[in-house]
Order: C-alpha cells, then structure tokens, then sequence
C-alpha cells in the first residue's frame, strides 16, 4: 500500500477530488497547508506597507491505494490539477506498513 | 412611573381648558388667563429645556458607542493574539474613565475657581449647584464623560500589541482623570485659549482627538515597534490585521457616533444640528474618497484600511470646523485629511514609530489639521459656528493665528505630559511585555484566554 | 409625506400671524388673540405629547437593538458548533414574542378590568380605548414588547448548546405572552405588588431580568449540565466561548440599549432621564471594574468575560433604582453586584447548575438585589423615583420590606410557572437534544447550516 | 458652545419674568404682554420645527447605520474570499453617493424647473433658497441621501463575489446621482406618478427598495451566475454564505435603521410616528415568522438565512404601506411577503440568475409587493397615510390601479436605464472579472488584502 | 520506529487522547481535516437550494512509537474511537527511519 | 528521498523557514497543528472555572529532500526552532518512495 500525498491549489480541491472518484479512489482526507516553493510568494499592501507572503494556501489531498492504483492515482491526480504554471504543487509517494479500518478492525488492503 | 411628569401635564391640560373657556371668561369679568401666559412661558422654557437635554442625552448615547466602535477598528486592525487584550483595555478605559471624570476629571475641566483660566478646581463628584435653567449637570457631565473616553481610548490603538495590561490602566485612568481635562479646560471650560486667545474648537478636533493623538504619539514612540515591524535592513513591514469586517464595523460605528458627537457638541436643540450633521458627512466621504483613490494610485490597489482610515480622518478633521464650514469647504477638508492622513502613515512608519491602527495620523495630524481649517474655511454666517470668517473667506489671519497657538498649545502640553507620564511608569512598572509574551500574544500571557476558540 | 401634519403647520403659522397683527388688532377692537391663547396651550400639550412620544420610541428603538445585543453576547460565551442555533433562537424569540404580546401579553399585563390586581383583561390585540392625552398606545405597546422580549432572550443564553428548537419556541411563545405579562401586571399594571405592597421597580430589575433569570435556572436546572462540564469527579471544567470579541460587541449594545431601557421608563420627554442615564452609565463602570478586580484577585488574571458580565451585573442591578438614588450609591450598587456576579458564577457552577452565558448571575441574582437596593439606598430627593428614603438615607425598613416581598413574590410565581412549563414541554416534546445531536453541535442537527464556512 | 441658542434662551427667559410680572402691570396699564404672545407662538412655531429638525435628523442617522447592516448582511452572506471586496463596495457606495447625490441626484429628485413632472433642475450643490418655516434644506438632503444609498447598497448583494470593482463604482455613482433620484422624483418630488396618478409610497417600497431590487436583477442577469453556482446539469447549488453571525447582525441593524426608514418618513415629529414603528415591527416579524415556518415545511429544517431574509422581507413590504394599515393588516403583509420571498428566491436560482443574498427577491418583488397592499389594506382613518381606504377596506380599486402603474413604470424605468446602464459598462471596461480571479477570490486580486489573517 | 496516523471523528479527539495517554503514548499531534470515503457526503439546505458536502469534518492524530507499541496504539484508538458506523476512520502505519528531539538533538527511540 | 518533518512552536515558523531557505532547501509546506507531548498542558481560567488545554498549538513544517540533504535540513531546523526548554519539537524522517511533479510530470529527486 502506498501513500499518495498531492499538495495541489485551493482551487483544484474539486477537480481532483472528482478525478479521483472516477478513477476509483473513493478514500482521501484534504487539510489546508501553506506552502514555499518555486513559486514566488506575493508581496502585498496593506496601508502602504508592504508585506511578503512566503507560504501560499495550498491545499493536500492524501489518499491511500492499493500498489498497482499509485498510477492510476497519479494520472487522475495530474489531470486535474495542472495548469502548466509554476505552483502547482507535487505528488509523493510514500509506503505504508499495514492499514486498519476502525470500525470493523479489518487490516491491510481490506481496511482501504 | 414618572409621577412629577404627571403633575406638568395636568397643569398643562388645566391651562388647556381654561384657555378654552377664556373668550366665555373675558366677557364675563377678567383674569383668568393673565397667570395663565405666564405659565405657558414658563413651559415653554421647559420644555425648550427638556428638548436640549434629550438631545444632548441622545447624542452622548451615540457617542458612547465609539467606545465599541473604537474596540472594533483596532482589534480588527491587530492581530488575533492580541484580540483579548485590546478588547479588555477599551473596555476598561470606559469604566475607569467613568469613575475618574466623575471623581476630578470634570471639576478640572468645567470647574470655575482661582486658577480658572488654567484649571478648574470645583464640583468634583458632580457636587456642583444646578442652575434651574440651564443644561441639567447630569447630562453635561455624561456627555463629557464620552467624550473625555474617547481620547482615552485613542491611545491604546497606537501602543496595541505590546503595552501591559496594568500599565494601561494606570495611564488609561490619569489621561481622563488629568491630563485631558486640563487642556480641556483651556478651550471648552473657560481657560486662557479661549478666553485670551480666541481660539475655537467647536466638537473636539484638538480637545478630544489631538490629545487623544499625541498621546499616542509619545507613548507609540517609548514603547518602540513592534517585534517584525522593521526588517533588519529598517524597512516596514506591514503586519496586516486580523478582521477587515470588524475593523469596517467599527469605522461604521464610529461615524454613527459622529452624529451625536458633532451635532450633539451645539449642547442645545437646535436645527443647526442639520447643517453640522451634512458638513460631517461630507467631510468623512471626502476623507475616504481622497485615502482609496491615493492608494489605488500610489499602491496599486483600492486598499480598504486606508479607506476606513480616510473616512475616520475626514471626520476628525470636520470636528473642530463642522459648525462653520459650508458644505463645499467641508469636502475639501475632507479630501485634505484623507491625503494627510495617508502621507502621515507612511510618515511614521518610515520614522520607526509604530502605529498599528493609524491613530496618530488619524486622530494626532488630522486634528490639527482640522482645528486650523477653521481659521481657514470659516464662515461667520453660519451661526453655531465661530461666528467669524476665515482666511479663504476675508477675514484675515487672526483667527487661523490663534488656531495655530491652540494646537501647538495642546501639542506642547501632551509631549510634555506624555512624557512625564509615560516615563513615570516606563521607570516604575515597565511599559512593555517582555519579547516572548508579545510573540505568544497578549491574550494568554495577559488575560488567559484566547479570543477566538471552537 | 404627511398632509396631516402639513395642516399643524400652517395652523400654527397662521397662528404666528395672527399673534403678531394682535397689537394693533388690540387697538381696534378684541377677540382675536383670544381663541389664539387656547390654542397655543393646545399646542403646547401636543408638543409635549409629541416629544413624550419620540423620547419613549427612540428609547424603544434601543432597547430593540439589545436583541442583537443578547445574540452576540450568547453566541460569543458559546462554541462554534451551536451559533446558528442561537442565534435563530433569538431571532425567533423577537419574532414569535412581537405577535403574541400583541395578541394577549400587552393585555394581560396593562389591561384593567375585574381581576385587575392580578392580571389585566382588556386590551388584546391592541383594541383599546386611546386617550388623546395620554402616550399614544403604539408606542406604549412597542416599548413595552421590547421589554418583554428581553425577558424571553434572557433565558436562551441559560439553556444554551443544548436545547431542542421546537420546544424553546414554545416556551418562549409562552413567556412573552403570558408568565412575563402576568407578574409584570403586579408591578407595572396596577396589580397587588404596587398597589397593596408599594413595592417599586422602576425599570425593570425585577420585572424583566429577575423574571427572566429566573425562569432561566428553572430551565437550566431542568436540562442539566452540558455534555463536558463537569469531569468524572463532578469538578466543573469551562467550557470556552467561541468568540470574545463577538461576546464584547453584544455586551457594547446591550449598554447602549440601556439607555433607552432605563431613561426611557420615565415613559415621557423629562429632565429627570440625564440623571438616570449617569446613574445607569456609573453603575455598570462600577460593575465591570469591580468583577474584573475579582477575577484578577481570585483566578490571578483579569478576565474579559467576567469583565463584561460584570458591567451587564452592574445595569441589571441599577435597572430598578436608577431614578432614585445619587451617582455615588448607583456607583455602589455597581461595585456589590459585580461582585455578587462573581461569586454567583461560582456558585452555580458549584451546584451543577451549567449556565454558559451567566444568565441567572446577572439577571437573576443582580436583579433580585438591584430591586431590594431600591429599599437600601433610595432618596425621596429625586423626584422621578420611588420618592421615598431607603434605609440608609433615614427612610426606615419599610420600603425595603416592600422588596422584600416583591422579590420573593415574583421568584416564587417564576419557579411554579417555570417547573410546570418546562415540565410540560418536557414530558411532550423533550427538553434536550439527544447527545449525539449535542456532540456534534446543533447547528448542523437542528437547522443543517454551520454558522462559519469558507 | 452654541451663542444663538444662548440668546433664544435669554429672550425667553425674559418672557418668563415679563409674563410673571403681567398681572402686576396689567393693574397698572397695558402693552406689556401683547407681544409677548406673538413671541411665544413664534417660539412655538420655532420650537416645533426643532423638533421636527431632531426627530427627522436622528431618523436619518439611524437609516444611516443601515449602511453597516447591507455590509455585514452582504458579507455574511458571501464568501471568506470575497469579504473585503463587499465592504470596500459598500464603503464607496455611499461616500460616492454622498458626493453625487449632493452635487446633482438631490436636484434631480427634489428641485422644480419646467420639467418638473419628469426631472428636478435646481438646488444643485444644495444651492436653494431656505424655507425658514420649512424642515433645513440640510437635514433633508441627508434624509433623503441615505435614501439614496440604501437604494444603490441593495445593488452589490445581488452582483457579490464576480464585479470589477472599478464597473461597480461607476454604475453605483450613476444610480445615486441619476436613475434613482428620476424616478424618485416622480413620486416623491412632485412628479407625474404622485400628481397625476396618484400613487402612493410613503416610505420607499418602490421608491427605494424596488430600484433597487430591479437594477439588481438587470446586473445579476447580465452578470450571469457565480462560477459554480450551476452544476453540470443546471441544478443550482448553494454556495453558503460565510459568516451566519456576520449575516445576523447586520440584519439586526437593518431592521433598528427601519425604525428611521418607515417612522422617519413622515419628516416631521407627530405622534405618528409610533404607529408606523408598530406596523413596521410586526410585519418584520410576520415576515421571519412566515418564512422560517415555509423553509421548515419545505426543506426540513428551520433555516436562519431564509428566516433573516424573511424579516427583511417584511419590513420592505410595510415600507409603503406602515403610515396607512393597521397592525393586523401589517401583520398580513408581513406573512405575505415572507413567502413571497421564499418563493421568488426558489424561482430566481431555477431561472439561473444568481443573486447570492437574495437582494432581487428581497428588495425587488416585496417592494413591489408592499406598494401594491396599500391598494389593498389601506384605510383612511390612518391620517398620516394615503387618506383613502384600499380594495379590502371599501375603497374600490381606484388606489391599487394607481399603485399598479406605479410599480409598472418604475419597473420600466429600472430596466431600461439598468440595461444601458450596465451594458455600457460591459461594453467599456467590462462587468466581470476573469474567471481565475473570480476562483481566487476578489479580495487578494482587486485589494491585495484578505479579510482574515492570524 | 512507526507512525500510527489515525483518522477519527472530530468528537473522538479526547477519547483517543486520553485511550493514548493510558496506553502510555504522550507524544502526539492533531490536525483538523476533511475526509472523503464510504460514509457518504451529507446534503444540506441553504436558502432552499441543496448542496452536499463531500469532504466531512475528521480529525487527524499522528503518533510516531515505537514498533513493540504499535499494537497498543492500534488498539487504544480502535476502543476508544469505534462506534461502528461507517465513518469511524482508518488507521495508517507509515515506516519512520529516525526522529530527532529538537531541543536536545538526541536521535532514534530515545527521541520520542 | 526522505521527508523531514518537523513539529515546532508556531512563532519558530519564520526562522525555520529562513534557516532552511538559506540552507538551499526552498520547497516546504506547514500545517498547524495540535500537540501533547512532555510539555504540560496549561491550565486556564474562564469566568473563574479551570480548563486544561492538552493539545498546545504547534507548526508542522513538511519538506522532501534529497538523501544527503537530510542532516544539513535537521541542522538547519535545529539551529532556529532550539529554545532548550520542554516543548521545542520533534523532527520525523520519512522515506519518500517517489515524487511527481504536477505541472511537468517530473519524477523523482528532479522533481523536488
Ligand atoms: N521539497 C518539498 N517538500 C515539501 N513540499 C514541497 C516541496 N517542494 C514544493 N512543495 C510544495 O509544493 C508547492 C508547489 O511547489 P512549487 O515549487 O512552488 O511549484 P512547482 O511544483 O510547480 O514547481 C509548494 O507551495 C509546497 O507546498
Ligand atoms: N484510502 C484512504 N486514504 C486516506 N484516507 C482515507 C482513505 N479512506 C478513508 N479515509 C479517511 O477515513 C475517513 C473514514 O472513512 P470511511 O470510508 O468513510 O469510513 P470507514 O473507515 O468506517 O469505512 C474518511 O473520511 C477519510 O478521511
Ligand atoms: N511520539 C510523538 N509522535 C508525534 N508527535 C509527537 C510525539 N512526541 C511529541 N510530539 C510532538 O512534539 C511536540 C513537542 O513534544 P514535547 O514532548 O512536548 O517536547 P520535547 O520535544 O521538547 O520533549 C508535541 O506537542 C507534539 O506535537
């Protein structure tokens, strides 16, 4: 089993999301993050000062699939997200041990 | 509830129905409605009486509600950490102020006695006579109370983020209590600056808001900036507030209380009320007009907290003129304010002096400016007002001369008291949090307890 | 707009006229000026009647606004998850109550008729005889609603986080309509308290905050504590707010309501509501000053929530004696129930009684002794109140007797009424949320829309 | 502070000694108290104009605080993303208006000039000539200009979260300065709608809000929806507002600034005034009681934003009528148009025009609504009414004909100039923002500053 | 070394805590997320139109122990955070190579 | 390729996100989060009644790096977020099994 962690915009939130389920994936949990990266952080005004934003709102989409759905994960994941612009965001990938499903206590591919 | 209102109105329709049978009366022997003309006068002087005081009671109410007002625009203007903290302190400012304007503030500031044209040293606790026909004291004393509250409260805004808490109290407490009353006096209770000087500040451009500004100035200035505010190369950075919403909350409030703090300062019913109330609103209209559009220009967005800060500053600066101005001299003051007010942001933040809400700019620079406008844009045929005309208007530069001697006046007198005041307590108690409390927030190490939680 | 007026107008102008030709119109010949001086004295009767009209309006219109008052202040002293729910219980109180004191509480409460020394029957919906000379009944009718509903809000804020929609409505329907009118008639509408016992509330300690207060405690005991309140040794744990500054800005309205709430009971354009309004203003200083100087002694921090339901401890207790007694013991009053608050809060939640907002401390409990202060610190010098001395100013202990009973009278029809009301809606439809429902927060269970979304 | 009103008092003072003293010289000769009289009801006359000058300023004031109330409801309602994009529209709204409506729209809707059935065309700049018996030019132009703002405010709701900034303060200074005043004219200006139709409005349903309401509609339309209001199959989804509380509260000052709005509008202080704060109060509350029961029934749940929007709904719908129904039938009107609202709103999203407030329904359809009842539930025996009894009460349909062309040609009026309007402004610089902006929110791309930061 | 990451409703965030505490896991960190899964999105009302939402509130508590604890772990959080409908969670056990004690710089086991 | 993650006090933020900038590290996310850990819980007071809060809040600061960049990450991280007493933080090691890049469907170390 593998952890697919794909740090994407606010925006996409929905579009990936949507790929994901057509692709199969139903499972994922999303937290909102902030982010540094290539993409230049803003520089903003506020009553004539200005100030720099170093951390973006980004959002992080983990879900995670069985081995042979990483690609599938990836592409759905890709597909959706891309804008070709710098901040996108990245996709890793990260093993996992076992997996436990809390209500039924079911344990590895099982429990996803 | 009210039974010696029943009693006036009893007499009333007494006099109602004696008047109707007077004709019948007047053919049949006289009288009857001789006493009755004087008694009439009489409650017409009453009644005249009662008007002013509901007025001026219901202009106090809305300037009372600054006090949320002022709450509001600088905790939206701070930082959520510290949201607890300047919440705490307005609203003790309010009720400490209360008690010590009952207690000395007022005595100093409308009392009579040997020194009056310096200070005045009678009816503390209120314990003055009532003059029968004059403005109850109750509702002088209310309606100087938010007023005297207001300037209390300026100061916090400019020292947000990183005084302590028992230091603002004790400040908080002598600015209402002292400082503010004295010069005060000198130009709403009988002192020199207006008695010798000639010099005119109708609502409070320099009464209330430059002293509340200059505080603010002295006391922004010992504290020092904020950790983060300078890079290491010096340069500002912004720390942007927490809330836009309820820092636009606030500034609608506090133009609300306008309403009641200008046309309210003609201390009577009048319909002068009507010509103050449009010169303020005006005025505050050009302010933000004049601060959003230098700030599209000079910074390349339409910036809503300079908006808000243009509106406040338009009215600061209508407060000292608003009787005296046409409409049309009051939206050019406005539009100064607003442009003053943005320069004198960027004023202080390039001369380290750390202001978070703007209140030196806002309350301190817009309220000289405003207080001079008068010996500008002056009109003597607006009757409230100074009565005389401006330079613009033909009427020379005496008036814009004594203007200027009460503003640097009140500006000297709060420098100096500042300072000694400030300092006083910088030596005692110390001024400011130590560096880990301001990094954590003043809410936890100050209040114990966090502002927003789930 | 309106051609009704228009015609005052031009028959007051026509009388100007007249009144100025009268000099030479006395030299000729007479009885032109006479019908004149009857109207003038009609006039000034109407003006009166006018200016009692807008002064109590006004008033009602503040205290209208404590609506929004008591919204935030509750949905600030509770969490995130329930806001939405209380704050469409107020709404809905506001609402519901308008149409059913309309429909029966006004008359119940004013209302004569053979049983009047226990509840009014006459008057329902409004069909009532208008006395041309007396307040016009509309707006006896508005301030009065808006009193009653902040009886009926009151008791939200107790019963917090925890109960079922359909079944607050229902009692608060009830409430407005029949418990607040009846003990209000007792008081206020010619019943035994003021005219067998002479027990006085002049703007409501009683009448409206004890009332709701302690319906409150009958409520809160009934549904039991929060789900968390109290750990497995029945320690109480707090239970946070979700938004201080939220629970400010409410406690900021709630004051400026007051002013309409307590100078307006003078129920007419007098004098006396600049008094009022400084004894109601020092009252609540003293009540803030003094809770916020507990929390600091006792807990070691000055806390912003106590401080705020100290200066609402300090209105509440003021309510009652605020026409009868001198800055100095409304300053008093203030400074005994913010104390009395602190240690109320304490003690209820001692005995497991879990009111989130402090309802029956401040309402309940401060009223109860704002009323018998009434009986300690009145001075028959201000003629708008009881118009007798309390016990402290050499009137002996039967004023305060009066209280007494009035007190006990009133917790005592509350605590019936309150236990079969609640009991009934409880055996019907249920008090409480299932857990579930509480756990997971009622905005979601019970309206399906979080209060705070992105 | 106020010397003019010093010497009224004076003088009348002397009146009183003068008058006391009568009797006494009335023994000896006479002359003495003859003028005297023709003082006092010039006293009277001045006294009542006072009055008149207070009660329509504080009005005023209150309709003012409105402008707070269309911002929090606005934001509430809208995204996190796009708050300080709506409260800088609704800051310039009304200082923009404040310029424009002083500069031409006061002229336009109130001045006579040869047009004077369709256009006014003098009193630009306020430059008219003073009635000195007549209610101060002043105090009418800020009545009237907070008119003007409430009607151009209404507009932003509708077309939140996707305008340009720079196309929405174009189009909002040409409806204060233009399109509102026109039609205003017609019906309160001496227009053809009142002098010839004999249409009735007393306080704005059509005036104000149905302007409103339909420029709303013509520039959602034209706007088309928000991005994600439609999902693929055009079934609208809903986009919940971000801030219930926020949403709340500025409903609450809403319906406290209506007690100036309906009240207000009789421009003169008579007891009327309480009626109308009745009627007005009680259909606010038929409004939220009808649609928090029909959101029940329909959709399972109690819903506060439908219940919030009810409230409104019911007291734009007694805007025209609150001078001339009864309670009861305010009471009528306010149910009628909280359902009125539930519905439109439903066929608005059905129709795919996105009004994320619900300002069309609310403002646009009970308007009209509210216009149209006075044809049906007037009565006569309401002085400060339209003095004529409507369908329901024995009238004929005489009155609702003429409410009927009323609502018809301002309709007109609102779609034609909405749609040169806003299509000019398409053409020009372009209604909407780009879609990447519109899904970043408007406050980082056109203000460069979040409304929430930590 | 592993990582018990657990997702858990919201409520069950003391619970576990204190299931943990009991169990002998101090260290521990919470996240506020959203997650997506079998238990289906809820469809609410506002203003009459519907919309669903498809990602629910959940709570995110990551504990890194060490392997022997790992079952401990598993089986505090399953007690206390079962109610036995669907949604009650996952628990995913990610590999940690090393963990370092910021304030002392010790490393390995002893860190934690 | 190995994530470093590191939970620190909210108001290090700044100067870890510095220390790792200058140490050639651009690319990182953070997330506030909650922790218990050795560090007490505080206990406050609201309207005179106690509360304890165990989960302070804290800032996790994710950053993926090349294998040999770890230590010179730790060392960075360690240098700014150190204050010596309780409460100062953790620092997991996670090994990452790949990564994409969004915008370019990059793969591997090339795409960090
Ligand atoms: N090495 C990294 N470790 C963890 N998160 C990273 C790393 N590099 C980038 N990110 C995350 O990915 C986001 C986008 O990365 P960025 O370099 O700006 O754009 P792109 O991926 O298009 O080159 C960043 O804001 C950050 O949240
Ligand atoms: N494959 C997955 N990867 C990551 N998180 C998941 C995955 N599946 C479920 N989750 C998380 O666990 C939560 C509960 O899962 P769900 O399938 O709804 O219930 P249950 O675990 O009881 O079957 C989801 O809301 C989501 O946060
Ligand atoms: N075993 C653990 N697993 C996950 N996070 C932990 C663990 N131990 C500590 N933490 C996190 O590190 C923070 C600091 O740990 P703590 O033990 O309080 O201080 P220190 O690291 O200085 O000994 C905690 O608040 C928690 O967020």
């Amino acid at each position: 089993m593998t952890r697919v962690e794909a740090i994407i915009r606010p925006s996409k939130l929905d579009a990936v999301r949507e790929a994901l389920d057509q692709a199969g994936i139903t499972g994922m949990s999303a937290t909102e993050i902030r982010g540094a990266g290539r993409q230049k952080g803003t520089t903003e005004r506020y009553r004539g000062s200005e100030y720099t934003i170093n951390l973006l709102p980004k959002m992080k989409i983990d879900t995670v699939v069985r081995d042979e759905q990483v690609e599938t994960a990836i592409e759905a994941i890709t597909g959706a997200a891309q804008t070709g612009e710098v901040g996108d965001g990245k996709i890793f990938l990260i093993p996992v041990a076992d997996t436990v499903r809390i209500r039924t206590g079911e344990r590895g591919e099982d429990a996803l | 509830m009210s039974t010696s209102r029943r009693t006036v109105i009893v007499a009333g329709l007494l006099l109602v129905f004696a008047a109707l049978l007077a004709p019948t009366a007047m053919a049949q022997g006289e009288a009857v409605e001789l006493p009755t003309e004087g008694q009439m006068a009489l409650q017409l002087a009453d009644m005249q009486r009662t008007m002013d005081t509901l007025w001026v009671l219901l202009a106090g109410i809305l300037v009372f509600f600054m006090q949320a007002g002022f709450a509001y625009v600088e905790a939206g203007f701070t930082r959520a950490k510290n949201a607890t903290n300047i919440l705490t302190k307005n609203l003790m400012d309010f009720v400490a102020g209360t008690i010590s304007y009952w207690a000395v503030g007022f005595a100093f500031m409308f009392g009579g006695g040997a020194a009056s044209l310096f200070i005045g040293l009678d009816g503390f606790f209120l314990n003055k006579e009532q003059d029968p026909e004059a403005l109850p004291i109750a509702v002088e004393y209310f309606f100087q109370l938010v007023f005297a509250a207001t300037a209390a409260t300026i100061v916090s805004g400019a020292m947000a983020e990183r005084t302590k808490f028992k230091s603002y109290l004790f400040y908080s407490i002598f600015i209402t209590g002292v400082i503010y009353p004295i010069s005060g006096h000198w130009i709403w209770g009988g002192g020199w600056l207006a008695e010798k000087i000639g010099m005119h500040d109708f609502a409070g451009s320099t009464v209330v808001h430059s002293v509340g500004g200059w505080l603010a100035l002295v006391g922004a200035w010992m504290l020092g900036p904020r950790i983060g505010k300078y890079d290491e190369n010096g340069k500002p950075r912004a720390i942007p507030g927490h809330s836009l919403p309820m820092a636009a909350l606030g500034t609608f409030i506090l133009w609300l209380g306008w309403f009641g703090f200008n046309p309210g300062s003609t201390l009577a019913a009048t319909v002068d009320i009507a010509h103050i109330a449009v010169t303020t609103n005006i005025a505050a209209a050009g302010g933000a007009v004049m601060a959003i559009v230098l700030a599209w220009g000079l910074y390349g967005k339409p910036d809503l907290a300079l908006g808000l800060n243009g509106a406040l500053a338009g009215l600061v600066g209508i407060t000292a003129p608003c009787a005296s101005v046409s409409p049309t001299s009051a939206l050019l003051i406005g539009l100064i304010c607003g442009a003053a007010m943005v320069g004198s942001v960027a004023f202080f933040d390039r001369i380290r002096i750390d202001d978070p809400v703007g209140a030196i700019s806002v309350h301190g620079v817009c309220g000289a400016i405003g207080t001079l406008c008068v010996g500008l844009f002056a009109e003597s045929r607006f009757g409230a007002g100074v009565g005389q005309d401006g330079l613009f208007f033909g009427g020379g530069a005496g008036l814009l001369g004594s203007q200027v001697i009460g503003v640097l006046a009140v500006l000297a007198w709060c420098l100096v008291t500042g300072f000694i005041l400030f300092g006083a307590i910088k030596k005692i108690i110390g001024l400011r949090v130590d560096a880990q409390e301001e990094i954590e927030g003043l809410d936890i190490t100050e209040h114990g307890a966090a502002a927003y939680n789930y």
